[in-house]
């Protein structure tokens, strides 16, 4: 639904899209990470088109999208285990640390199903953190989180840009990013798409 | 004795019965009584870790 | 009439230190009265004239069998006497008595199917007393299944109460199948109006049964119900106390 | 953070590993399906008046039946938590191949589902008056075609994932690709109930094997691909 | 703002047209369950070697099975959807009776899904071999089978509502209360099938009237009870 | 989960709950809406308990939750028609009138299933605003809502409010309300309750 869109994202920066509600941030974010299939454009990374190999794109790339993902039944850090566990080996010390980062110290036994919407999108974010991927891609990050949960966000991701990092946020509610090291994406110009994204 | 234990052809049928009703009994005495400790100790425990916190 | 003894047994506190109290009483007179009934009714009691030894295994089906409708019916009752008042112990109740329901309704389908070779020549027969007999299991599990998908203590109560309710109305239909159809089942042999057509060597043993797992069931049901409730009651300061003075 | 990638083995078993631990949070779920074939096994009887030797004649059929139809209740729930939860989606983007992590999860889930149908089976067929003689025979048919039945409903819970009322549906597309496994079992329990001879028997229990076997090798494929698409 | 507060049957026939309007505009779903049946009954004679005699004597059985598993594969859907998108929560706070919209939604469903299965039902007792004269009665214990069916159902699916995995525990709470139903329906279809005569068979159809009667009078409050608790 | 908490609301105002994430402001509300049972404690409606009549309550009462409760096979305005209709009559130049008060004019005949998480969001606002209740209680109202929209749900509250209205809002975007209308809740002493909500 998005077209003439173009940009690049280089090392050590993250760009932010503030667009209006329905103008296509999710669908882009989904687009970039090769679930979305593209009707026409390319998408890069390293120089390289994503599609030659997109296994080696996805180690280096990690998707945060609405849904946090978490198994009900399973505790807080058993999610984090399996979870992140499939991508990199992260013992228990480091989970339980990004747990701390993101303020959630002592429910790391707790079942998942018990937190409210905002204590779910920390867990997201503390899997995010584990993942270690370069380029994140963030769907509204900060949604359903209170004040000081946001301020974390905006911290993670400046953070990690700093590292060398990249990330790229779909949100309503723009993080407080230095300027030296965020960019804010342009509204692209809008046009309907055929069909059921 | 052993006469007795042979029920007249019918052993075959009765002591699996008898067994499997001694069986239920014993299971669900120990059952509930196993339970009751272990609801007792974690009790125990959750207390203890509220007087220290 | 007024309902404080209800809602005296509804406190978990006091329910807690009644039922710690009480279980002993049941339990070691149940114990005596099944072994004293099953050595009446394995040893003492005579053979039977027309079925032999094998009859002797209604001491131990028939106690069973009639043990696990009541556990239903006293099940039902709770869970409706929980969904009614919001009673927490009544649920704590409910939910103790499905798992020993289901062992003795085993019981009383193996012991039957044990009996029918040897009655019948065969092991199972859709028939309707036992065809409903089945369902009770069913029923159980259904309670216990339901209980256990359910997360929240409170919903899960709620939700299997209804089911256990619903499900009340297999009872009286397994009781009185034997009477309605006319099925191969044995019609009942002890009622207590009439006077019984077998020897006293031969009920005693069955009565001393009857009676001895009832309090069985009892003592076990209370003793699971005092772990349910403890599971329960997470904050209340009355557990410190409880825990010093009871056993 | 960072740390190494997870090699493709310790993913693949973190996956079932994962898939276990979770069902047996709730054991009462996983058994539900075998309650199921019981009870359906069961309607039988009551449904015809049952004199023993039509309900021999029948059990095959309503064995067969029963058990694709418990083990297609079942395979319903394949990806549905996965898919909705986003877990799959984070599946897709782990770097991992993403046939292998399903195919773990189709793993665990006839373990979890296949294995106790083939236990219950053969008590089923003897409340249905099969000769106790028979039970291996039984067992084992529902062993071999329990394996083709989780793998076909795989592919299905794939193409329904994304839907929001896969149920009817996916017995539409499982149920004809099941028939084969169908026929094959169906035959081996009615010879192993008439008393065949091992030879005997050998015949459709080797079909049902090569048909485990050809599942094996295509549907994760299949599945995966199906999957994918449903999450785009 | 404001206007007059919707009317008690007003409110009851808006649900009613709103879940047919739903339904219609996917036809594909509410078909499926008929579709279910009709693969369903198809595999009996693909498992069992099929003579004539055999299969009619099979008929009943598999007509009924057939019947009570796609009317449980429907029913589960009944309010998962209102459920889970928060529409039921709406309902039970709109200030109409929560049982008369539950009841409403449960009339549709049997339009969609018991009316249809009663439809298909002598086609498929032709193919297993009934002959024609005795289709009225094949289709009038369906009808008034399936409407008991629905109603059981929906307690099920009451209780089952906030379950992750509603549909196999479902299948075990409902098959045992549809017993009776399914004894009596059986019953009737192969009274009809062995042309007996209307006297003979007005017995088990009086039944099964009566079970659809008790149903309607009862069902919906326990239904009603069991979404509320699901809702808490 | 939460304990000791008192407050009354009279016509004419609106309160913020801007509790911290977990802090039970959605279990709060489903309490006040006779959803959740309160273990302790009551709930009071123009004097009378709530739980009296319950009926009557809710029929002046609105409640706006996390789910945007649209049917996706519907079109807009289908939804509206039938989520209102069980409450009130609505005809069809109300449910115009108020999907333009939300900016979705020319939507009305989309099916739902087309629409962004915000625009979902819209569509439920215009639902609470055609229930044509008293009190309303607002779970997140302004979640995935860009700022143009969250201006709307701020204006939206205020001309109910003004108009004698009651509004109960739990949020963790804060609302711009006139300090005249509007207060906020107190955070409430927080407590383990006994098992699961
Ligand atoms: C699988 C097979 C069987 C099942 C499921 C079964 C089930 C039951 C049940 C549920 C009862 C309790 C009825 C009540 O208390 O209302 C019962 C009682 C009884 N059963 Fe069985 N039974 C089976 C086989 C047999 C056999 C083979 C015999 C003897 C030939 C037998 C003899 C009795 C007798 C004498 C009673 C006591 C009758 C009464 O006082 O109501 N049962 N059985
Ligand atoms: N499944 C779909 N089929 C057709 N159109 C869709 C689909 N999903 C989204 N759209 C349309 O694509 C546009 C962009 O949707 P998208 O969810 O990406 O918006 P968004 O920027 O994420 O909005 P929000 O900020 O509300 O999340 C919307 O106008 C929506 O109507
Ligand atoms: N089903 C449940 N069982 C047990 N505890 C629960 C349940 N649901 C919520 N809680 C707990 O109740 C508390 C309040 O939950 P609630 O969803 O009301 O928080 P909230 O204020 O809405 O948070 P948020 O701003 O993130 O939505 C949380 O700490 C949560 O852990
Ligand atoms: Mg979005
Ligand atoms: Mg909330």
């Amino acid at each position: 639904m998005v077209r003439g869109l173009s940009f690049e994202l280089d090392a050590g920066r993250a760009l932010q899209i503030t667009w209006p509600n329905g103008a296509g941030k999710t669908s882009l974010l989904r687009a970039l990470s090769g679930l979305l299939h593209v009707e026409s454009g390319s998408i890069h990374w390293l120089g390289r088109s994503i599609f030659g190999d997109l296994r080696a794109f996805h180690d280096d790339m990690a998707f945060c999208s609405h849904e946090p993902g978490l198994k009900p039944d399973l505790t807080i850090d058993e999610n984090l285990h399996f979870a992140a566990g499939v991508r990199r080996r992260c013992n228990i010390n480091e989970r339980h640390a990004a747990l701390a980062r993101v303020g959630l110290t002592g429910l790391q036994d707790d079942p998942a199903r018990r937190l409210s919407a905002g204590q779910q999108r920390r867990v997201a974010l503390a899997r995010l953190c584990l993942q270690g991927a370069t380029l994140w891609l963030l769907d509204e990050p900060a949604a359903h989180l209170d004040a000081q949960g946001q301020a974390l966000v905006s911290q993670l991701v400046s953070e990690h840009v700093r590292a060398g990092g990249l990330a790229l946020i779909a949100t309503n509610q723009p993080l407080a990013l230095a300027p030296d090291i965020s960019d804010e994406l342009p509204p692209a110009r809008l046009a309907a798409r055929a069909g059921p994204a | 004795m052993s006469e007795w234990f042979a029920m007249n052809g019918y052993a075959r049928y009765v002591w699996p019965s008898v067994a499997a009703a001694l069986i239920a009994l014993v299971w669900n005495a120990l059952r509930a009584r196993s339970l009751l400790k272990q609801a007792r100790a974690e009790v125990r425990r959750r207390l203890a870790s509220e007087d220290e916190s | 009439m007024n309902w404080v003894w209800l809602h005296r047994f509804g406190s978990p506190p006091y329910f807690y230190r009644w039922a710690g109290r009480i279980v002993p009483w049941l339990a070691w007179p149940a114990a005596l009265l099944i072994l004293a009934g099953l050595y009446g009714g394995l040893v003492l009691a005579p053979a039977d004239y027309q079925q032999g030894d094998g009859y002797r295994i209604i001491y131990v089906h028939v106690p069973s069998a009639w043990l696990s409708l009541m556990i239903y019916t006293v099940m039902a009752l709770a869970a409706a006497v929980g969904l009614i008042w919001r009673i927490k112990v009544a649920h704590a109740v409910a939910a103790s008595c499905a798992p020993i329901g289901a062992w003795f309704t085993g019981v009383g389908l193996v012991t039957g199917m044990l009996w029918g070779q040897p009655m019948w020549g065969t092991y199972w027969e859709w028939d309707p007393r036992l065809v409903f007999y089945l369902v009770l299991l069913f029923f159980y599990m259904g309670y216990s299944g339901l209980r256990s998908a359910i997360d929240d203590t409170t919903r899960a109560d709620r939700a299997a109460a209804v089911l256990a309710i619903v499900g009340a109305v297999n009872v009286p239909i397994v009781h009185y199948s034997v009477i309605w159809w006319n099925s191969l089942h044995q019609p009942p042999s002890l009622a207590l109006t009439s006077k019984p057509t077998m020897p006293a060597s031969m009920y005693v043993p069955l009565l001393l049964l009857f009676l001895g797992f009832t309090l069985f069931f009892y003592a076990v049901m209370l003793t699971r119900a005092r772990a349910e409730v403890l599971r329960r009651e997470r904050g209340g300061n009355w557990i410190r106390a409880a825990l010093e003075t009871t056993r | 953070m960072s740390g190494v990638k997870t090699s493709a083995p310790r993913a693949f078993f973190l996956v079932i590993q994962r898939d276990l631990r979770l069902a047996f949070r709730r054991p009462g779920e996983w058994l539900q399906p075998v309650a199921f074939f019981a009870i359906v096994t069961l309607l039988f009887p009551l449904a015809l008046d049952p004199e023993p030797a039509r309900l021999r004649a029948l059990a095959p059929g309503a064995l067969w039946v029963a058990a694709l139809l418990s083990s297609l209740l079942a395979i319903e729930f394949l990806y549905r938590d996965d898919g909705r939860d986003g877990t799959l989606e984070q599946f897709a983007l782990s770097g991992q191949s993403f046939a292998s992590l399903l195919f773990a999860k189709t793993v665990a889930h006839w373990f979890l589902t296949g294995v106790p149908l083939a236990i219950a089976a053969p008590i089923a067929a003897l409340a249905l008056g099969a000769p106790p003689h028979s039970l291996s025979g039984v067992l084992l048919a529902l062993l071999l075609g329990s394996v083709s039945l989780s793998l076909i409903g795989a592919i299905g819970a794939g193409l329904t994932l994304g839907i929001r009322r896969g149920g009817a549906l996916l017995s539409l597309l499982v149920l004809p690709l099941s028939i084969p496994t169908l026929v094959f079992g169906a035959r081996a329990t009615e010879l192993a109930i008439a008393g065949a001879s091992g030879a005997e028997l050998a015949a459709p229990l080797y079909l049902l094997g090569a048909l485990a076997v050809l599942g094996v090798t295509l549907a994760p494929l299949a599945a995966a691909a199906a999957v994918r698409i449903s999450l785009e």
